[in-house]
């Protein structure tokens, strides 16, 4: 009873978050001092402007703006996207974006965790030893240079001097399972080399703290084997942490896919918002990142449920903060 | 606080390069080299340590040290200016908001959330490009506008960030009961914000800035990159947007601004961390 | 100054000598590869630097996103290797004795990819497209509205007066003033292709492309476009076998010059398309590359300054002159073409007819100081000037600087305008900045040029149908503009326009020359327009065959890289 | 049985504090509100030492709190002195706040680990301008000195330097530094070792009669304020159960949670029996108290009269008030 208003208020909480976001969002669009339809199609006629004015609501005050494009976006009509030639719609970008962002960053997450929880899990079980210390001060190394720099560098090298993979663009499953994994690998890298710094230290950190309580020195007293007790009684706990702030950096992950995906050419949902920015394609703008902080959102609410049914204290915890 | 002498050897490294990094955006205009435009048409693309090219020069005719030293002006100016607005406006809210609670807690918090829920980067860009929109096209933006309107949106930015972190601080601090006590004796609530709450939430904010220093260089990179930066302003950003069509054949275009980023951002990032663990070792104490 | 300026010059003149020599062995090395023999299949990414904005009339695609749109249409005429005109989908075209009477007949057999035939019915329908007949026709509810708005074409095809079809194949031109090169205007250096009617008629026409060519449409975004073989092509190799070879392609769009380079390095893309005007470092890179095939174009291509003549402050002839005489042109080839293209020494290159050093403002440092003192004296003021560049590059940003440096050392200030592409088109025309650096013109020939350097295509005929109707319908009444639209200097000079109209219509060559030369010298005696540097464009490839080998329609090879790349007809992949 | 009532009121002259029917209610979540003290009524006589005794949770420290007005209470009346401080405005509160001083729980957490000891003493003089330099310096060290530190070993460090004990006589002397009439302690003594307790126990029992103090003394525990105090209020979520002078309460307990906070008191002596009568389970929650008396649901006595009726404070000896259906004879 009490956890189900616990989820609705978290949930309205949500929501409130994202209807400020959007309206945010499309405030700033407002506040432009030139004629937005002007810039969104700067070849195109007068009757045409004035049209696209009348059609997204341009003619109205901020907040009859604002519900017009909201009402648009609840029914999947995210604006449209205009040049000399016509139109295309946003939602069709995104369709076709959306999955390449998401696989992206999955594989990121998953490459991340994957590296880094052996690593977390090591340097904790060695803290203060020469192995901590490698891993930690290499880490700490990666984790200042910026994605992009790695993005560039691994082209130089794998890319271009030894030919090992491509450079850009992106393969679908259809056209092979290798290929298309061959064209992540070098997005994946770039990004997750930062994320990787983030949960080691993280993961080492919890664990050293677990490795002190008192049911560890208990564990250990009882004989159970070193890495039993790594994983069974150290890892465990800890992990909430690591999987919390892994669905939590997902935001941050799609700020570095921008650069990174114009880098590698990968056309995903960060090079749209790019195309849209350089093209000043507004609308477009808009849309994404109500996309954007749809999806923040989301993996918030996924933190708290998946966390809440982990670990009780944290649920209460998070509800606190 | 603090003794450089107390300090370990790497920490100590780091300290004196920001120390460099911060007499160079102070005095590197002073310093007698030709400006970071200054093509030398007849050294193209030569690689470092060659005569006259300490770092060598890019493709573009441009020295690279002297690239390196307006861009650390640049990007220097640019990351303190906004984590210290950012910094300050954000640790006003946070710490009005957790010390008088209530409605304007929840206004403020409501506030930050709906910031964070826009990832850095992308707001960072939707701020620069609506800001940066000239009201007549044909009319020029100048520099100082432009790294105004990365500024503000950095600051904006970081305003979220940095507002949560003291707001939580705060919260921690407040309920302390030294507060009462203070309260208790007749204090007014401005002097108990500023003798007992700003001097407990500071240094943990300065270790967070330190952070934030890292991170805003890296997103003026990242927007210089996609384009959006100060392209013609010379930043680091601008240099590795510069270097990186050269990359295949000159590499060293995009390795130096690299390196002077990276480096800077490790320091910065070692010294936030160093402080923090100060002032965790001495909570820890209490 | 003078010895380094001299000295400059032979290391350009050597440089250059070395870039023709080294694309004439690639062609030659292209050509042992044709020893193999074509291999049939694969698909194909081909990078480009290029949008695509649409495919109707309006839709102006740029450079090399016109050679994506190049596999699905094919052009009426086409240009042989030596630069002559030749009949390409058009069986044939004949002229009366004054030149101003146009038979075109079009070639049997060849069929739209949807199925309709190419007669005359469809030439006549492209025509009068191009001319905006449709679009005015439209407006006054005789066609669909959807044929499209006008485009800048309207301004090429500003001085035919009547298009008709004579028979089934035929199609007779009539134009109010002679044009001995009449070919070359249909030609439109390779923009003027053949639209399907449905394409034209259809209200999809700007996202639809249906042509002739080797390759159909799969699909079409701003960013990409992805073509496949069209099984019915009516060109066959050399053997009697199918063509193309290949079974599609996808045009990718690659702003920035590294993904392209690292692109064809790491086989990621089959080949990708530059232009030395802010990419010639990757270029020279790439010929230096084993592996890479790179074809580089003749330098053709004619980079103008243009100065708005309406406002302040190039309505002065001395601002004009500072401006041209500020700019040192042999330090911009060096630094920015890495010697790549050439010194300029008059608005067109040596290849072209026009050609003419007479009058040309080269870099000359006192003179322009003296221009900026006389601009002083004339108007009170010092000169000063906003300079629109896209920011987005880093090239074009370090190619403004180094125009703001340059003029800064001649007492011109220079500001720095950041704009986006399609911001820099759509102010383009009509002209909204001071002053735009834009290619535009290009080519041996003057079917592309013209347009840019007169004042009004149809020569202010009141016959044109346009300036009767714009008589008398008020919402037409702003059309006659786009005759001029194309000069967006927008200078009106009666001599030199009286020059080159004359010309167009002479049939001697030596005397056409003449009057040609007259008009150039005129045009840069009055600084009307400037540039900086001529460039090239290249190609370069990976595991490709047979490029630059079939011969054209009518025979004899085709001209094989351009500002549109290649003819993807014959390529194979050898993958 | 615990209950309200304004019978133990003495209403004279020399009340120091007078409180009526306070209530402090928390509102934690929408339709969530804890009632943390309900319509608590006492009052201190000058020279008094008040014990309010009670379990953890019960609304002590939150009533200790409510009449500084550290919050304000959500109704009630804060008498100090004459003055109602609940109706004062801000700026007369703030300096009406300071003839009554409190000592915290947590000695560590109430010194600003910032500032020195000399700092933190000199604060409250600062506020109030008390003197010129030289004066307070000489009041610093006068106080310090009471308090059993040598002013010139301490004044510089910080709180962190010292031992729980030592912070409790620094944060005893700020505390007097305003020469207040009143001192609230709350649980001065529950966060230290017991061989220090009876120092600091000693330490406020000997300021108290230097300083001439009015005392309220709050603690969960019965043994602590036997000594201390001259009158015993006991209380149950947010209500008062029995008030007596000490010396009644703890031979004679009339309520039935008193006998059962007595009982849980250990018993040095190894010869008496343990009494059986023990606490069972824990308090309900403040957010639902039970109807009537609040403590019926762990009573032994409690009939069905306990669930319907909340019980009214009334004597049932001299000087001994208690809020019960069935008080213990």
């Amino acid at each position: 009873m009490q956890k189900l208003s616990f989820w609705l208020q978290r949930v309205s909480q949500l929501l409130v978050v994202l209807l400020l976001v959007t309206f945010g969002v499309s405030l700033l669009i407002r506040i432009i001092p030139v004629d937005l339809a002007t810039i969104v199609m700067p070849v195109a006629d007068e009757t045409q402007r004035a049209a696209f004015r009348a059609s997204i609501g341009l003619d109205k005050g901020p907040i009859g703006y604002y519900l017009q494009w909201l009402g648009n976006f609840v029914h999947g009509d995210l604006g449209n996207i205009y040049y000399s030639g016509g139109t295309e719609t946003v939602s069709g970008h995104l369709i076709k974006a959306m999955p390449r962002s998401l696989l992206l960053m999955s594989y990121t997450q998953i490459f991340a965790l994957g590296v880094a929880i052996p690593l977390g899990v090591l340097s904790a079980y060695r803290a203060g030893r020469r192995a901590d210390r490698v891993i930690s001060n290499t880490l700490f190394i990666f984790s200042s240079i910026p994605g992009f720099a790695i993005g560039l560098i691994l082209i130089i090298i794998v890319g271009t001097k030894f030919e090992w993979l491509p450079t850009l663009g992106y393969a679908t499953f259809s056209e092979g399972i290798w290929e298309h994994f061959k064209h992540m690998i070098m997005p994946v890298l770039s990004l997750s080399l930062g994320l990787i710094a983030q949960y080691t230290r993280l993961l080492r950190a919890d664990m050293i703290a677990s490795l002190r309580e008192d049911y560890v020195t208990m564990a250990m007293s009882k004989g159970l084997s070193d890495r039993r007790i790594l994983w069974r009684h150290v890892f465990r706990p800890s992990s909430v942490t690591l999987f919390t702030s892994a669905a939590l950096s997902m935001g941050g992950l799609i700020g570095g896919a921008i650069v990174i995906e114009s880098i590698f050419a990968t056309y995903g949902v960060g090079f749209e918002i790019f195309a849209a920015i350089g093209g000043r394609q507004y609308i477009m703008l808009q849309s994404c990142v109500a996309v954007i902080a749809l999806f923040y959102v989301f993996f918030n609410l996924v933190v708290d449920i998946g966390s809440g049914f982990v670990d009780p204290r944290t649920r209460d915890r998070r509800a606190n903060a | 606080m603090l003794k450089f002498k107390e300090l370990s050897k790497p920490t100590q490294l780091c300290v004196l390069w920001i120390g460099l990094m911060l007499f160079l955006a102070v005095f590197g205009s002073f310093l007698p080299f030709e400006h970071w435009t200054f093509v030398y048409e007849d050294d193209l693309g030569v690689t470092p340590f060659s005569p006259g090219h300490i770092l060598g020069t890019d493709n573009n005719g441009y020295d690279l040290l002297t690239s390196a030293i307006a861009g650390t002006r640049m990007s220097i100016f640019i990351a303190i200016t906004a984590v210290g607005l950012g910094g300050l406006i954000g640790s006003a809210l946070g710490i009005t908001a957790a010390f008088v609670r209530g409605k304007v807690d929840l206004v403020l918090s409501t506030a930050f959330n709906v910031g964070l829920a826009i990832p850095n980067l992308v707001l960072a860009l939707a701020l620069v490009s609506v800001l940066a929109s000239n009201v007549d096209m044909t009319v020029v933006v100048p520099i100082w506008r432009r790294v105004m309107v990365l500024i503000i949106s950095l600051t904006i930015v970081l305003i979220p960030i940095l507002g949560r972190i003291a707001r939580g601080a705060t919260l921690t601090w407040s309920g302390r009961e030294f507060v009462t006590a203070a309260r208790s004796m007749g204090m007014r609530d401005s002097q108990i914000i500023k003798k007992h709450i700003v001097p407990n939430v500071l240094p943990a904010l300065i270790a967070v800035a330190f952070l934030a220093i890292g991170v805003v260089i890296i997103a003026e990179a990242s927007l210089s990159l996609l384009g959006v930066g100060i392209p013609d302003g010379g930043s680091w950003g601008g240099m590795i947007a510069r270097g990186r069509n050269d990359l295949e054949y000159s590499p060293h275009v995009l390795y130096i601004p690299v390196i002077f980023l990276a480096i800077t951002v490790v320091s910065t990032n070692q010294i936030g961390e160093v402080l923090r663990n100060k002032l965790d070792g001495r909570e820890a104490k209490v | 100054m003078k010895s380094i300026f001299t000295g400059g010059r032979r290391k350009v003149v050597a440089v250059m000598a070395i870039a023709l020599v080294a694309s004439l062995t690639q062609v030659s090395s292209s050509g042992a590869a044709g020893a193999d023999t074509p291999k049939r299949g694969g698909n194909i990414t081909v990078g480009i630097f290029d949008s695509f904005p649409g495919y109707c009339m309006a839709d102006n695609l740029a450079n090399s996103s016109l050679m994506g749109a190049r596999t699905i249409y094919e052009t009426w005429v086409e240009q042989r290797a030596d630069g002559k005109i030749v009949p390409y989908l058009l069986k044939s075209f004949e002229h009366s004795a004054d030149n101003k009477t146009w038979l075109l007949t079009v070639r049997d057999g060849i069929k739209f990819h949807d199925g309709t035939p190419v007669d005359a019915t469809a030439l006549l329908l492209n025509i009068q497209a191009l001319r905006g007949a449709l679009y005015v026709n439209g407006l006054i509810g005789k066609t669909p509205k959807s044929t499209g708005k006008l485009g800048t074409a309207v301004g090429f095809t500003a001085n035919i007066q009547d298009v008709v079809a004579i028979g089934a194949m035929s199609v007779q031109v009539s134009l109010f003033q002679p044009e001995s090169d009449y070919p070359e205007s249909l030609y439109a250096s390779g923009r003027f292709f053949a639209r399907a009617p449905s394409q034209i008629l259809g209200a999809d026409c700007s996202t639809k492309p249906v042509g002739t060519g080797a390759f159909k449409l799969v699909s079409t975004e701003l960013t990409k476009l992805v073509v496949a073989a069209n099984p019915d092509y009516w060109r066959k190799d050399a053997k009697g076998g199918k063509l193309p070879y290949l079974d599609g392609i996808t045009f990718t769009f690659l702003p920035d010059a590294q993904p392209r380079v690292s692109g064809v390095k790491s086989g990621s893309l089959a080949a990708t398309m530059f232009t030395s005007a802010t990419e010639a470092k990757q270029i020279k890179d790439l010929q230096k590359n084993k592996n890479i095939t790179t074809i580089i174009s003749p330098t053709d291509y004619y980079p103008t300054i243009w100065m708005n003549h309406k406002i302040a402050p190039f309505s002065s002839k001395n601002a004009r002159l500072a401006l041209s005489h500020a700019l040192d042109r042999e330090k911009w080839l060096k630094v920015r073409q890495k010697g790549l293209g050439m010194v300029p020494d008059s608005i067109v290159g040596p290849n072209n007819i026009m050609y003419n050093k007479k009058n040309y403002a080269g870099f000359d440092l006192a003179a322009a100081k003296a221009d900026v003192a006389a601009y002083k004296t004339e108007t009170g003021k010092d000169l000063e000037f906003s300079l629109p560049y896209v920011s987005a590059s880093a090239d074009a940003t370090a190619n403004a600087i180094l125009i703001q440096q340059m003029c800064a050392a001649a007492g011109i200030k220079v500001n720095l305008l950041s704009q986006t592409t399609a911001e820099a088109i759509a102010k383009a025309f009509p002209m909204q900045y001071q002053m735009l650096p834009l290619l535009l013109m290009e080519g041996t020939g003057t079917g592309f040029i013209l347009p840019f350097l007169v004042s009004d295509m149809s020569a202010g005929n009141p016959n044109h149908f346009i300036t009767q109707i714009a008589a008398k319908v008020p919402a037409l009444k702003g059309l006659p503009v786009y005759f001029g639209i194309l000069n967006i200097s927008s200078f009106k000079d009666t001599v030199s326009e009286n020059l080159l109209f004359a010309a167009r219509g002479e049939s001697n060559m030596a005397k056409k020359k003449k009057l040609y030369q007259q008009a150039t010298a005129q045009i840069q005696a009055e600084a009307h327009v400037t540039n900086i540097s001529m460039l090239a464009y290249s190609l370069s490839y990976k595991n490709l065959g047979g490029v630059g080998e079939l011969p054209l329609a009518a025979g004899g090879p085709r001209r094989l890289v351009t500002n549109f790349g290649i003819d993807w007809t014959g390529v194979w992949s050898t993958k | 049985m615990a209950g309200s009532g304004t019978a133990h009121m003495r209403n004279t002259v020399d009340s120091v504090l007078t409180v009526r029917d306070l209530t402090v209610e928390f509102r934690v979540a929408k339709d969530k509100i804890v009632k943390a003290v309900s319509g608590l009524s006492f009052d201190v006589v000058r020279g008094e030492t008040l014990a309010i005794v009670g379990e953890s949770g019960c609304g002590k420290t939150t009533l200790a709190r409510a009449v500084l007005q550290l919050p304000p209470p959500n109704a009630g009346e804060v008498v100090l002195n004459g003055t109602d401080l609940t109706l004062l405005p801000k700026e007369n509160l703030r300096s009406a706040r300071t003839s009554m001083q409190m000592i915290f729980q947590d000695p560590i957490s109430s010194l600003d680990p910032r500032m020195t000891v000399h700092q933190l003493i000199d604060e409250p003089l600062e506020i109030w301008d008390r003197g010129n330099r030289a004066e307070r310096d000489e009041r610093i060290n006068k106080l310090l000195q009471s308090v059993g530190l040598e002013p010139e070993l301490v004044l510089n460090r910080r709180s962190y330097e010292f031992s729980g004990g030592q912070c409790q006589r620094i944060s005893i002397a700020r505390a007097l530094a305003l020469d207040p009439r009143m001192l609230i302690c709350d649980e001065p003594v529950s966060a230290l070792d017991v061989s220090i307790q009876a120092q600091i126990l000693n330490l406020l029992l000997h300021m108290k009669e230097t300083f001439g103090l009015t005392m309220v003394f709050i603690s969960h525990d019965l043994a602590v304020v036997k000594a201390i105090s001259t009158r015993v209020m006991v209380m149950y979520l947010g209500k008062i159960c029995e008030v007596a002078p000490p010396d009644v309460l703890y031979a004679k307990p009339a309520h039935h949670y008193t006998r059962a906070l007595l009982n849980s008191v250990p018993i040095p002596d190894p010869t008496k029996q343990i009494r059986t009568e023990l606490l069972q389970g824990e308090p309900p929650s403040p957010m639902n108290p039970p109807s009537g008396c609040r403590f019926r649901t762990r009573c032994v006595g409690a009939s069905a009269l306990c669930a319907e009726q909340e019980p009214q404070l009334r004597e049932v000896s001299p000087g001994q008030f208690v809020a019960c259906h069935h008080p213990i004879v």
